[in-house]
């Protein structure tokens, strides 16, 4: 049991490496998600081709494929990645085509009288864009970007298979070392539910100052 | 006499197989304020938001304060408006929804503010003064930092009216501006816009089907059906003597619905 | 990076057999799944706080935390128990559950948007309970259902490559295997990336097809 | 002319692969790493002028590809040398030797004594690392593939057995034994040596390309083993000097 | 003088801290004819929703021909009805919705035919030949296969009075079954309906906002404010004469809004 507390630090260690990845690749995952979703919606037909192009290969194959190639693959053709550069670019790729389309559906969710509105006030594309629609998409889009968030926080553990010393790899290091299987499992169990928790909450606190004044609660 | 400060000739429009508006002309002097009445689907808003752009046309041809509206003349030649020309030609018409469409995520000053902003590079200072008389004039002061969820139909409305005029265009078009509202507060709106009609020599176009209230703000009233107008003339003419029978017949109908002419 | 026609030939023969344990794992991931989703649909409606609560968190549990895990819970934890699961038994009731948890969120929201008006109209008729669902409200509630249920299963299909890690010889396992056996990487990957993207390519004419003829939830 | 030598005393240390498998590695409660693999290539680095060795756990089957593509600069894992592998990676001469054990429930039901008693009996399974030696033997001594159970790693080919998923576990002796050690469960039983399969030994695994610097660290090697302190590195942990001392790569290579 | 079929006696009712309906008490007498009017948020659909047991009361008691509507008696006890007691009290009352709620998924006919079969047994001959019967009375025999998505506004509210009439109640409920419909289909509702008051004995309660048609249709109007009985009388002395100065105000805002009395 002592030495069974040693090794939980390990898993701590595991546990930052997981929040690294998590943080990292949702940054990346958002700027895919804007560049892609705003492409699929644009007026030229190679931005829309390429937007396309990206969400579909990135959702049709799976994370653990993208993930071995950007590992194993990738370096043949001398690119050599890092394991957290690899993890960071297959989970910010993968998550960013889902956040996309969530980009692209919020967007059109906006009336179309909102858009109306802007033509008449003779605001122009950008301005419109900037100052009417995506203001109210973002609010749309938060909920959904916090389930895709989760997603991410869970993929993350695929990367223990290239070797990255997550909570799942030190879990199975702890294993192997310790002899023992029900603790490092559920122990990490509970810390990526706390963490998922964490970021459902963070979400929803955003939402609710985002949505402040909107829904006609006072501000 | 003036020239027309708008001129629509012969425009036609389509959505896929079914024709709206078929060979419509027609002159409005400046400062005329004009009703638009006609049965469900006759074409009435169609034409508002062709004014507004936002619709395109397929075919005719319209002048707006004497510039072409969806052409522009490139040395001696006539070529379909690009987006800057139809930018131009926006400054000139201002249009007020059915539903409003406020933006919901600005308080009411941003509402009004936003768009001299952005369009015209008004200084806040300068916007939010003009705006404060705007909101004045259509009552809605006091509500300046309320948000569109907070207000009522009526105020939502008069908010969009005072948005409108911000931009201090030559010709305002209203389409159905008090149909989406409670009975009791269709009043309210209906006075801002008579004092609007009083106080400015805009040019003013209003579709509704409150036809006591387009009989005594309209100068003329256009009666439409299936995309033509079938009759036109000054009020007291089209609601007490109407000539066609397609008139005749409309207005029966709305009266026997409880509508006072 | 060079790429071998001759090595291709010669493993395909082995990838076809992970293909199948892969389509296997998925088509009886998705029939517990949608039964999965039914049982906790209804248990969280029920009256029962109890009973509501508790399905609801472990649900929220099961959400947020990793299917990778959970198969290595349900695979080495278990037996300590007294359930001791074949590999691809114990995967698909993984897959199962995991995604149990979403298609019940699909359930939530048919029902959630069959508009009230209808509940009280059937009231209104003097129809009972029973005859309210079955007559008024799961004809309504169901067919836009299907889109978003085909979503999640071809959602779980790109996941099956986790099961490798329970030692199930599906596709990704025996892509690995071939490349540990010959030390080639480059081929069975990318072999296995084109036949998820084939395979996802074509559901989403599928998805496209059965959104335009059973119309979509709008949430 | 050895360019990735500068390149490594440069930076400071070397990158090194290890699998998660006692004795060849252990990972110690506060994290850090020993083993008997691990220990003695930071000894000989150190004496090349790296100061240090970062080891990163991997997979069996992961190292040889990551090799390839430049994630680690060499692997020091119990990864025997054998042709085909002699073929893809440059190594070193001979570290550590063992032979290979099997791991069955006390009173070796099945009888197995090699992996041809496994393949003969057409109900048995067995348990071995995916790209392994183990799992190859097996496949040679004529187990069907789907009789031959990729395992992760040893504590979960050790739980698949106790609970009665395969019928042997298949690791080198010493791994074996360290996961008996610590299962303390009385119902296992160790078959050791398995009859007709080679002793094995690793060796420290270059990329092809690398040999200058492979050439240098077994100059250091060799030094190493004559001072003696080879023994004191790897005995502790079980392994024999002298196995490793009495053959050469040149005949683990081309062993049939 | 017979027995009124309704007795509504001091209930109330709140949605979270606010009070809808505040000790109201009325009653109607078999085959009268009420109309509902009065101000946005006053309770009348509220108290409508009730009777047809879609909200419950908080408190007070309501007497529907002859028998508790949410009490039921056992053995000389008075307890809270069960579901079989608000079912069978549910036979004696049929509503139309303001948006219609038709089944979307079931055509004309079977949408009048299916509480019918279901809640009474009738076998489908015998429902159809009925809703054929009801259909003719509304006007949509022959749209008995179309699809609800199929129809007008005006269209899908007259099949869902068939739909209503199909089980027979004693008392009908409409809450202003025209106010989602285009001015121009009002009319072939409010037809149906003034042939139903005609030829039917029914008991019917209406909430409308069309002044005109309460005043033509009921026997007796109800002013409603507040989650109170302001008002009551006549058509002719509440829409002429009316005493109350909330009920004047009303009425003068209504007017000025263009709606005719
Ligand atoms: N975007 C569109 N696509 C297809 N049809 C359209 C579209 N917009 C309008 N229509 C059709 O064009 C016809 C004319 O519409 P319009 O809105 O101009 O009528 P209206 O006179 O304003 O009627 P109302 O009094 O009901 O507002 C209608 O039949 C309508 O269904
Ligand atoms: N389910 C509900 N939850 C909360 N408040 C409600 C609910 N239903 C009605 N109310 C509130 O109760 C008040 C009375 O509503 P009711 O619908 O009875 O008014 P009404 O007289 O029918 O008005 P209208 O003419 O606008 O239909 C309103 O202020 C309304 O906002
Ligand atoms: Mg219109
Ligand atoms: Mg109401």
């Amino acid at each position: 049991m002592t030495q069974w507390s040693g090794y939980l630090g390990l898993i701590l260690q595991g546990a930052l490496v997981t929040i690294e990845l998590t943080l990292m690749g949702s940054v990346l995952a958002l700027i895919m998600a804007f560049l892609a979703g705003m492409g699929r919606l644009s007026r030229y037909f190679v931005l829309r081709a390429l937007a396309t192009a990206y969400i579909e290969f990135f959702r049709g194959t799976s994370i653990f494929v993208q993930l071995f190639w950007a590992y194993f693959v990738l370096p043949l053709a001398g690119i050599s990645l890092t394991p957290l550069q690899a993890g960071v670019l297959a989970l910010g790729l993968n998550v960013g085509a889902y956040a996309a389309e969530v980009v692209r559906g919020a967007i059109q969710s906006i009336g179309r009288e909102q858009y109306e509105a802007c033509i008449a006030l003779n605001l122009g594309r950008w301005q419109g864009m900037r100052h009417v629609i995506l203001p109210q998409a973002l609010l749309v889009m938060l909920p959904t970007f916090g389930n895709n968030a989760i997603e991410l926080l869970k993929a993350t553990s695929v990367v223990s298979l290239i070797s990255l010393a997550d909570l799942t790899f030190q879990a199975q290091v702890v294993r192997s070392q310790t002899g023992n299987t029900l603790m490092p499992f559920t122990t990490i169990l509970v810390i990526y539910f706390v963490l998922a928790l964490v970021i459902s909450w963070g979400v929803r606190s955003l939402e609710r100052r985002m949505a402040r004044g909107i829904d006609g609660v006072r501000v | 006499m003036p020239a027309p400060i708008i001129k629509v000739d012969a425009i036609s429009k389509s959505f896929g197989a079914f024709k709206v508006l078929d060979g419509l002309s027609m002159q409005v002097m400046p400062g005329e304020k004009l009703a638009l009445i006609g049965p469900s689907g006759s074409g009435k808003t169609t034409i508002l938001r062709i004014l507004m752009t936002l619709e395109k046309i397929d075919g005719g041809h319209i002048q707006v304060d004497g510039e072409h509206l969806y052409h522009m003349e490139r040395n001696g030649q006539l070529l379909p408006a690009d987006e800057r020309h139809l930018a131009k030609m926006r400054q000139k018409i201002g249009m007020v929804f059915q539903l409003f469409n406020l933006f919901p995520h600005k308080c009411v000053m941003d509402n009004v503010t936003l768009a001299p902003m952005l369009t015209k590079g008004v200084a806040r200072a300068a916007a939010e003064k003009r705006a404060m008389e705007l909101l004045d004039m259509v009552g809605m002061a006091d509500k300046a930092k309320a948000m569109p969820a907070q207000l009522s139909g009526g105020q939502k409305q008069r908010v969009a009216i005072a948005r409108a005029l911000a931009l201090s265009p030559k010709i305002m078009l209203f389409d159905e501006v008090t149909s989406a509202l409670d009975p009791e507060l269709v009043e309210e709106v209906l006075n801002v816009m008579r004092k609007l009609a009083a106080e400015t020599d805009m040019t003013m176009l209003l579709v509704t089907h409150e036809m006591g209230f387009a009989h005594d703000f309209a100068d003329r009233v256009l009666f439409f059906d299936r995309g033509r107008i079938v009759e036109e003339g000054k009020p007291d003419e089209i609601f007490r003597h109407p000539k066609q029978e397609r008139t005749q017949g409309f207005l029966k109908k709305i009266i026997a619905a409880g509508h006072r002419v | 990076m060079d790429w071998d026609w001759n090595f291709v030939r010669e493993i395909l023969p082995t990838l076809i057999q992970g293909v199948k344990i892969t389509i296997l794992a998925t088509l009886l991931g998705s029939v517990l799944a949608a039964i999965v989703g039914l049982a906790i649909a209804l248990a969280r409606r029920s009256e029962n706080r109890a009973v509501s609560r508790t399905v609801g968190f472990l649900a929220e549990f099961i959400r947020g935390t990793p299917l990778l895990v959970q198969l290595y819970f349900i695979f080495y934890v278990l037996p300590d128990f007294g359930i001791l699961l074949p590999p691809l038994v114990a995967g698909v009731i993984g897959l199962g559950l995991h995604y149990g948890t979403y298609t019940a969120e699909v359930y939530r929201a048919g029902i959630d948007n069959v508009p009230r008006g209808q509940w009280e109209a059937a009231k209104a008729c003097n129809l009972g309970a029973g005859q309210t669902w079955t007559h008024i409200i799961l004809p309504q509630a169901i067919p836009p259902m299907i889109p978003a249920l085909a979503n999640y299963f071809i959602a779980m299909f790109k996941e099956t490559p986790l099961l490798s890690a329970i030692t199930v010889l599906e596709l990704m396992n025996q892509a690995k295997s071939v490349a540990n056996t010959y030390y080639r990487y480059v081929e069975p990957m990318t072999l296995v990336g084109a036949f998820f993207l084939i395979i996802s390519l074509f559901s989403v004419v599928l998805l496209r097809w059965l959104e335009h003829r059973y119309g979509k939830i709008e949430r | 002319d050895d360019a990735k030598l500068e390149q490594l005393k440069g930076q400071g240390f070397a990158r090194v692969a290890i699998a998660n498998e006692p004795p060849y590695t252990a990972v110690a409660a506060d994290g850090k790493v020993s083993g008997a693999a691990p220990d003695v290539a930071r000894e000989i680095f150190k004496r090349l002028g790296v100061n240090d060795i970062v080891a990163s756990i991997s997979e069996y089957g992961a190292m040889i590809p990551g090799l390839q593509a430049g994630r680690f600069d060499v692997v020091t894992a119990g990864l025997f040398m054998k042709p085909e592998r002699c073929a893809a990676v440059a190594y070193s001469e001979p570290v550590l030797c063992d032979a290979e054990a099997m791991l069955v429930k006390k009173g070796n039901p099945k009888g197995f004594k090699s992996y041809e008693d496994v393949a003969k009996d057409s109900s048995a399974t067995i348990g071995a690392p995916g790209g392994g030696t183990e799992e190859k033997l097996a496949l040679n001594a004529g187990v069907p593939r789907d009789r031959v159970i990729v395992v992760p790693d040893g504590q979960s080919g050790l739980k698949m057995l106790q609970d009665g998923r395969i019928d042997a576990y298949s690791l080198p002796v010493l791994s074996i034994n360290d996961l008996v050690k610590k299962a303390n469960d009385p119902n296992l039983e160790v078959i050791a040596p398995v009859m007709g399969a080679p002793v094995y030994c690793d060796g420290a695994a270059f990329k092809k390309g690398d040999e200058a610097l492979r050439d240098a660290y077994d100059v250091e090697l060799a030094k190493l083993k004559k001072s003696g302190e080879f023994a004191k590195i790897i005995e502790p942990y079980g392994f024999s000097a002298a196995a490793a001392m009495s053959t050469t790569r040149e005949k683990l290579c081309a062993a049939k």
